[in-house]
């Protein structure tokens, strides 16, 4: 058996599991003239991509490439995008990269999962752009379109890899100050930063708003706020925060597997567990979210591996 | 079953041969002897000193090769090895058409020159040639690669005698120079020549791409229609070509990308990032094909 | 060969009402005989089926045109490249030299007969014969082996009869088609997209009605139907006027055909490749079947017959006398195009094609072509064809036979097409009919020999010419109807065992019919003013 | 069914081999009834026979020109009407060929090309194999030998020829595993493959002749090479869209170089050698719509453009070229002309008329085709025809691999490329002034030429098929031809297996072999033929002996 650090530098960490569920992943490789440019399309497409519960999918910069490591060998970008389905997720590549990658100075436009065996149409639909003056180009194997714009030409792969990817992995910080949860969820975020296959769609990466599936008062509420975890309620709610904490933030990650969460989960927790924060938790929901677990204390362990979905709600609770 | 199969020329061949048995994923379901049995046509009526040694004088079959200009192939080669699709072919086989032809998978490589017709049809595979290849390479190939260390002869890439579509697919890379007509009619795929291609290049092309490292001479992209034409080395701009603008084509940065990375083809940094100067033609087809030609500015 | 008993084999013979009882045949000198003395030689057909050769009512095989098509693939022939057959030697007999040649869809004309002996076919018409050319059409059933052969000669595009239907010259445009079928040396009166081949030569590409004036006001489609089909009704002709209706291949043409129809009811006539003819929808705006439209007509009007065009997936080569339509082909596909404009008589438009599985248009016209022959009332009256080589080879006629007789290998690859236009169509929301052995021997044989008139074809009664093919059971009818174990064409066995034997030469059909010589001076007199080759020379 | 007409009636054999020049006539039990072939005509149509006919004619036989009188030549003067002449590819076949004791005296309406074509009719009727003269059967065995000890042959198709010694000689070539090639592949190669990659808009020559009311020579004037076209075809002749005949057309002469268009042209442009192929695709792009923008006045441009602003104006525009090559002229202006064409043809109508020399060359491409599926250059060694224009016949002569020749055809036609390599190889000639042959020849057997002295067909440059009616035919042949009609790949078996086994048992060279071959005579028709037309001073017939040539190969072949 492993042993499963039940803490970290002195903060306790605990027997819980962050609850995800399954989505549908794409990578898009931007490149431009500068890494000025290919960050700006790249900011610009994943904005307004933090959650699916309104944004339809949640997006972010995964990593800055190399030029040796972008298609065109030129400076690049790559994103993640995630959306519940198949259909959406095609859906909102074309539209995303429609509006803000195209239009963007200089960009190109490459597939990022070229191993997928699932693929979307996104360079197809939108080479019709082009009325009829598009022009396409197979180069190994692979078909781009090439759609005359004012600037030059803006190059799109013309279709897509689609994986099965994770999202809603994440960890909570229960910080005695305000100060103390934020500084540490930034230390968390800057630890995680550039981690190949993850990405933290919320602003900055961090959520002050964790959600509750449903609403206990209005029915029509997909999500609401998670009373059990916001200090400002604790007396008049059944909560989870002990007396001493009084900020709690999250950190939400979607992946394109179990492994690339869990690594990444590990060092944001390892980076988070510092002075003043309290207790490190995940959301958890009993396990009527998602099949993906992400056993906390055996993340920290090293152990990376999703295990065995249970069938039923785990043992390990919130204590 | 061996690592591979190694066919070595026993004596120059006078006359020519067609050797369209010569297909590593044919060869890679045979042991040697049937391979040294496989049908070799010899174009003319020449002896190959080895035919009496290899059959023992087997009267009925001297007939038979006498009439129907059949020998073996182990009349003409020593086989090495059995049932590998990796083949070696060693001599000089500048006489010796259409090997590979047809060829599906494998590799086949041959440290020599090789005769026309190289990899005719070919779907799938490599073939390596160290040394030049005759007319015709790649003649209607439909996928694979074709690699000349050397230079290449006429139409490569090219179509079968009155059809309207050459290569569809795959990719041919001469080292050094081709003769006439190199891409013509190509419907797909992408040739890339080192050195320099002569007239009738890219003629009546209707997509792909053919990259010319060094000059082309002679009409270049008459009647093209979709494809695209590369000249890093200069052309003259056809007249039926109309100059659009000088720019960065970003689909070039990703076919130099490619040829630096999978197949470690030197490219110039200034190739790379420098600008061309974009013809739109042939204006008599559609007009959709282009030449990019290479601009020190 | 003088006889030959072929016993215990299953007969279909549906022109005597045969189907599939174990008779003998006695065959002697070419002809079937009602009995042979006991010790004449016997062929065992135990457990195989026995029936007529196939006779196909509409092929392009041998013309100038069809030759034009054969120059231009020779890509295709490349890659089916055909030795020559292994010939039996026979003794103290004449002596065939067996000759190589190349397939494809355009077979070389060596090639073309034996493939077509190969699958049990043993008489062949080409259907589009322009007559100035007809001696090369002759000259090319001279080297096409095994099979009879005759032509259709292309009509209803010629400038003198367009001029005889202006003046009212009725009985002159008779003694003309009259006189062109003889020195064509022709079997029977083809009209192809009547006027409007003269229309497009004259840059007119559209058809909007049968009443539009091809020139003179009283020059129209529908009175040159009217012509030419009283012409050979009235000439008697064995096989009725063989018509390609106008807007052949357009959207919405169903409207037309079914014009050509009702301007003809009461008449005899042959509608040809009704496949072709056969779209409801509108032009540039929507397609689907009309299949049933011309089934239920032909269903009432016993005096049309047609044959069906099917088109087959994989690569075709279109190839008619209506140019137009060939040249919208060219320009929607991008493949190449010949057209030959001859002689103020007829046209000439070729475009090779493939036909996918995955294309809209391509699935709708296999599914045309299917519900036709499945909704047909009267096998008799609606006979197989692919128009070969415009909807697909002859070689792939099993695999059509297949299609009609067996519903679960219909289903199959109804699943694979494109189900775009399919909406509302008769197939695909499921036909169950299945061919009977002897509707198969009626649209492949019985059928065609009586639309033909041919008396001594497709039928095994006594005087019957021997042409009998004999296939062994499969249930795989592809395979059971592309390898017949025996053919015998005028009592020579020329397929035994699955190969190629002989091949002697088939006989040429052709018919003589009388007129008043009075309109040849006419005709010289328009042919010296107008026409490039001498009245003297005109013809076969 | 036993086919009566295909075996040897001995009669007219003998007949045949005895008569030499007397006249001969069937025996009219070789002659089949045959219902319904004959026009009934001026019967009441109610008395006329109303069922359909199988016609028992394999061989669809020619009819006997009717304008020829059965007579022996030397005895009286006679007229063939409607003669086709083949001096250049027109094929115009209104001449009325005159004859006057036995020599052509006059060809009226031919122009000074067909005059000089038809001759006299006097030819040279040698025949030798080897060092030994004189004997049909001995020469036909020589070259057959010759031919099937041949590990690589070529047969080689010449003009003057009629389709069915095509017919005849292709079989040769299939048998023989030969390659097969003709004139066309050194001459007009680059128009037949440009047609099979593109394909062709085209029209018959009374087409363009009723219809066009715009003609464009293309760097040619018909006036040399083709004397009567424009006065048959186009412009001048009326037409029924054209009644004003050259009134009511527009002629247009591009002079490329100097090829000029005719002088009498409506309107010119010239354009230089170097111009042409762009000139063409500069006047597509400008239908296109995409005419230069400020082109320079009398720039490429500008004349491509302001050509194609005249041509679209037009209701059917023919463009007239000669298809027979030049080596000073870029090959590709053939496929740059169909493509021209072509795009016409979206706006308005338009048809390319590519004009081909004289002697039936068009028929050779016509048969290659229908035997084969190709035009031109084709190689059967692998058992089945192959398409190979890389390796036309002066490649494979040029690079040795040709062993041994058979040309069929006027030598003179064969072109200088070929002769060259001609010269190295064992080489046989049948054909029209054989015995002449500018190359050296192993054989040479002298034939008619087809139109003058043999029947069948030709083919016209526009495809149209002629009956050929020839003023000088041997009473022999006529006989044969009337009897054994057109080539059909059947021949006599018992004719070949006996020329075969007198091959085989007599000593080489030796007179055993004379002998056994004179006593052939008496069992092949066509032996027979050839040796009355050898008796006679005659040449021989090409398609008669290529068929008896054939017949040998085949048992040689072992397929017999």
């Amino acid at each position: 058996m492993v042993e499963h650090p039940a803490a970290v530098h002195g903060v306790p960490v605990v027997d819980t599991f962050a609850e995800a569920f399954g989505m549908r992943a794409a990578r898009v490789i931007i490149t431009a003239a500068s890494p000025r440019w290919a960050r700006q399309a790249a900011t610009t497409m994943t904005g307004f991509a933090t959650s699916v519960i309104a944004c339809k999918c949640e997006a972010a910069i995964e990593r800055e490439l190399l030029p040796r490591l972008t298609p065109d060998g030129r400076p690049g970008i790559s994103v993640l995008v995630f959306a519940t389905d198949s259909d959406g997720l095609q859906k909102r590549l074309v539209e995303r990269i429609g509006q803000t990658v195209l239009t963007c100075p200089t960009t190109a436009c490459f597939d990022g999962l070229p191993d997928a065996t699932e693929r979307m149409s996104v360079g197809k639909p939108l080479r019709v752009f082009g009325d009829g003056f598009q022009a396409s180009k197979v180069v190994a194997g692979r078909r781009y379109w090439r759609i005359p714009v004012m600037e030059g030409e803006f190059l799109i792969q013309e279709d897509f890899g689609r994986v099965k990817g994770i999202g809603g992995g994440n960890f909570l910080i229960l910080g005695e100050t305000a100060e103390a949860a934020l500084a540490a969820a930034e230390a968390a975020v800057e630890a995680m930063a550039g981690i190949a296959g993850v990405i933290l769609p919320f602003p900055g990466g961090i959520v002050r708003s964790g959600s509750k599936v449903g609403a206990k008062r209005y029915k029509t509420m997909v999500a609401s706020t998670n009373d059990a975890f916001a200090p400002t309620v604790r007396p008049i709610t059944s909560t989870e925060l002990e007396d001493g904490v009084n900020s709690v933030l999250e950190i939400v990650l979607d992946g394109l597997d179990f492994e690339s969460i869990a690594g990444a989960m590990r060092v944001g927790i390892m980076a988070a567990c510092r002075p003043g924060v309290r207790r490190i938790t995940a959301g958890n929901y009993g396990g009527k979210l998602g099949p993906h677990h992400f056993h906390l204390r055996k993340i920290l362990g090293g152990d990376r591996s999703p295990g065995p979905v249970p069938a039923a709600a785990p043992s390990g609770g919130t204590p | 079953m061996s690592d591979s199969v190694t066919l070595t020329l026993k004596e120059t061949i006078d006359g020519r041969v067609v050797a369209d048995a010569i297909v590593p994923d044919r060869l890679a379901t045979l042991s040697a002897t049937e391979i040294a049995h496989l049908p070799v046509w010899l174009a003319r009526h020449t002896s190959p000193p080895a035919l009496a040694d290899a059959t023992g004088c087997d009267a009925d079959r001297a007939a038979r090769a006498q009439d129907q200009h059949s020998v073996e192939l182990g009349d003409l080669f020593s086989v090495r090895g059995e049932r590998s699709a990796v083949v070696r072919v060693q001599g000089n086989l500048a006489n010796v058409d259409a090997i590979g032809a047809a060829m599906t998978a494998g590799t086949l490589s041959i440290d020599g020159n090789a005769g026309r017709e190289l990899g005719r049809g070919m779907t799938g595979g490599t073939i390596a040639v160290h040394g030049n290849v005759g007319d015709d390479a790649g003649l209607a190939m439909a996928g694979g690669a074709v690699l000349v260390w050397g230079s290449a002869a006429n139409r490569v890439g090219g179509a079968l005698p009155g059809a309207s579509r050459g290569m569809t697919g795959g990719e041919i890379f001469v080292r050094r120079n081709v003769g006439r007509d190199a891409g013509a009619s190509v419907r797909r795929g992408l040739i890339v020549v080192g050195g320099d291609a002569g007239d009738g290049t890219a003629r009546s092309m209707i997509a792909g791409t053919v990259l010319v490292m060094g000059k082309v001479t002679g009409t270049v992209g008459l009647w093209n229609k979709r494809g695209t034409v590369v000249a890093l080395g200069g052309a003259t701009v056809p007249a039926t070509y109309r100059y659009a603008c000088t720019y960065r084509p970003p689909h070039l940065r990703v076919i130099f990308a490619y040829l630096r990375h999978a197949h470690g083809v030197p490219v110039d940094d200034r190739y790379i990032s420098g600008r061309y100067a974009r013809y739109c033609g042939d204006l008599s087809e559609v007009g959709k094909g282009e030449l990019l030609l290479w601009t020190d500015a | 060969m003088t006889s030959l008993r072929i016993t215990g084999g299953a007969i279909h013979d549906p022109a005597h009402g045969i189907d599939g009882d174990v008779r003998d045949i006695c065959i002697r000198d070419g002809r079937v005989v009602a009995s042979l003395p006991d010790d004449a030689p016997r062929l065992d057909a135990r457990d195989m089926v026995v029936m007529p050769g196939g006779i196909d009512i509409h092929a392009h095989v041998a013309s100038a045109s069809v030759n034009v098509a054969r120059r231009m693939l020779p890509e295709e022939h490349a890659t089916d490249p055909a030795r020559a057959p292994a010939l039996a030697r026979e003794r103290d007999a004449d002596v065939t030299i067996p000759r190589s040649g190349s397939g494809g869809t355009v077979p070389s004309t060596f090639t073309t007969g034996y493939r077509y002996a190969g699958l049990g076919y043993t008489t062949v018409f080409d259907a589009a014969v322009a007559p100035i050319s007809a001696r090369e059409t002759h000259a090319q059933f001279d080297d096409t082996p095994i099979v009879d052969t005759g032509c259709y000669i292309l009509m209803g595009n010629d400038a003198y009869l367009h001029r005889q239907i202006a003046a009212g010259e009725h009985d002159r445009a008779r003694d003309y088609a009259a006189w062109l079928l003889r020195a064509a040396k022709g079997y029977a009166i083809k009209i192809v997209n009547p006027g409007g081949v003269e229309l497009w030569k004259r840059n007119v590409r559209e058809i909007r009605s049968l009443d539009d004036p091809v020139g003179d006001p009283k020059v129209t489609p529908r009175a040159i139907l009217e012509t030419l089909t009283d012409a050979a009704n009235a000439l008697a002709l064995p096989h009725p006027v063989h018509i390609h209706c106008n807007n052949l291949g357009l959207a919405g043409n169903v409207t037309t055909t079914l014009d050509s129809m009702r301007t003809l009811a009461g008449r005899r006539a042959h509608f040809t490749h009704l496949q072709f003819q056969s779209y409801a929808g509108e032009r540039g705006k929507s397609w689907a079947s009309g299949a049933r439209q011309i089934t239920e007509y032909m269903a009432a009007h016993p005096e049309t017959s047609g044959d069906v065009g099917q088109v087959m997936f994989g690569p075709a080569c279109t190839l008619t006398a209506d140019g137009a339509v060939e040249y919208l082909l060219h320009t929607s596909t991008g493949r190449k195009w010949t057209n030959v404009d001859i002689e103020l008589e007829t046209g000439c438009g070729i475009v090779p094609y493939t036909y996918r599985e995955k294309a809209a248009v391509a699935s709708l016209q296999w599914v045309v072509g299917l519900e036709l022959f499945l909704l047909s009332s009267d096998p008799w009256r609606l006979v197989l064809s692919t128009d070969h080589p415009n909807g697909g080879s002859f070689m792939s006629y099993p695999q059509l036979i297949h299609l009609l007789m067996d519903r679960a290998f219909r289903d199959e690859q109804l699943k694979r097409i494109n189900p775009k236009m399919l909406a509302g169509s008769a197939l695909a929301d499921g036909l169950s009919r299945e061919y009977t052995m002897n509707e198969i021997a009626i649209i492949t044989r019985a059928g065609p020999a009586r639309l033909l008139g041919l008396a001594n074809k497709g039928h095994l009664g006594v005087g019957a010419d021997a042409d009998i093919t004999i296939y062994t059971r499969d249930a795989n009818r592809s395979q059971m109807f592309a390898t017949p174990r025996y053919v015998l064409k005028a009592g020579t066995l020329v397929v035994e065992e699955g190969q190629l034997r002989r091949a002697p030469q088939g006989q040429r059909h052709q018919v003589s019919p009388g007129y008043d010589t009075a309109v040849e001076r006419d005709i010289k007199q328009y042919f010296d003013r107008y026409l490039s080759v001498s009245f003297e020379n005109y013809g076969a | 069914m036993a086919a009566p007409e295909q075996t040897t009636n001995p009669d007219f054999i003998t007949l045949l081999a005895r008569k030499g020049r007397e006249k001969v006539t069937i025996p009219a039990s070789a002659v089949k009834p045959e219902a319904g072939d004959r026009a009934q005509v001026g019967v009441a149509l109610a008395s006329l026979p109303q069922r359909s006919v199988s016609f028992p004619a394999p061989r669809n036989r020619p009819e006997p020109s009717p304008t020829v009188p059965d007579v022996p030549l030397s005895a009286a003067d006679h007229v063939v009407e409607h003669a086709t002449c083949l001096g250049c590819g027109c094929a115009c076949d209104d001449i009325s060929v005159v004859v006057r004791t036995g020599r052509i005296a006059e060809t009226r309406l031919a122009c000074a090309l067909g005059s000089q074509w038809f001759g006299d009719g006097q030819l040279p009727a040698h025949i030798r194999a080897g060092i030994r003269e004189g004997d049909p059967v001995a020469a036909l065995a020589a070259v057959a030998t010759k031919l099937h000890d041949a590990d690589r042959a070529l047969v080689y198709l010449a003009a003057d020829l009629s389709c069915e010694t095509h017919r005849a000689a292709i079989a040769v070539a299939d048998l023989l595993g030969a390659a097969l090639d003709s004139v066309t592949s050194t001459t007009a190669a680059p128009g037949v493959l440009a047609a099979q990659r593109r394909g062709r808009t085209t029209a018959t020559l009374g087409e363009i002749r009723n219809r066009a009311d715009a003609v464009l020579f293309w760097g040619t004037d018909p006036a040399t090479r083709y004397p009567r076209f424009t006065t048959r075809y186009v412009p001048d002749p009326e037409g029924l869209f054209v009644p004003a005949g050259r009134r009511g057309r527009t002629v247009i002469a591009a002079d490329i170089a100097a090829d000029h268009g005719p002088a009498d042209a409506d309107t010119r442009v010239a354009f230089a050698a170097d111009e042409e192929v762009a000139a063409l695709s500069l006047v597509r792009a400008a239908l296109r719509g995409r005419a230069a923008p400020n082109a320079k006045p009398d720039s490429v441009d500008a004349r491509a453009a302001a050509l194609a602003d005249r041509l679209r104006a037009f209701a059917y525009v023919a463009i007239v070229v000669d298809g027979e090559s030049a080596p000073h002229r870029d090959p590709r202006r053939a496929e740059a002309l169909i493509a021209l064409a072509e795009t016409l043809n979206a706006t308005t109508r338009c048809a390319l008329s590519t004009l081909r020399s004289g002697g039936n060359r068009s028929g050779i491409d016509a048969v290659m085709t229908w035997q084969t599926g190709y035009p031109m250059a084709i190689d059967f060694a692998r058992g089945a025809p192959r398409y190979r224009p890389a390796d036309d016949a002066a490649a494979l002569l040029a690079r040795g691999e040709i062993q041994v020749a058979l040309v069929v055809g006027a030598a003179s036609s064969v072109p200088e490329s070929i002769r060259d390599g001609l010269s190295h190889v064992s080489c046989s000639v049948i054909g029209p002034r054989a015995s002449e042959s500018p190359f050296p020849t192993f054989a040479a057997i002298d034939t008619g030429v087809a139109g003058i002295h043999e029947r069948g067909t030709a083919v016209r440059l526009d495809e149209i098929p002629l009956p050929l009616r020839p003023a000088l035919e041997a009473p022999a042949v006529a006989a044969f031809r009337d009897q054994w009609g057109p080539a059909t790949p059947t021949v006599a078996r018992a004719t070949v297996s006996s020329l075969c086994a007198a091959l085989a048992a007599a000593p080489s060279g030796g007179d055993d072999r004379i002998a056994q071959a004179n006593r052939l005579r008496e069992s092949s028709p066509e032996l027979a033929v050839a040796a009355a037309l050898a008796a006679d001073g005659r040449p021989q017939d090409s398609y008669v002996l290529l068929r008896a040539l054939g017949a040998t190969l085949a048992h040689l072949k072992g397929v017999a």
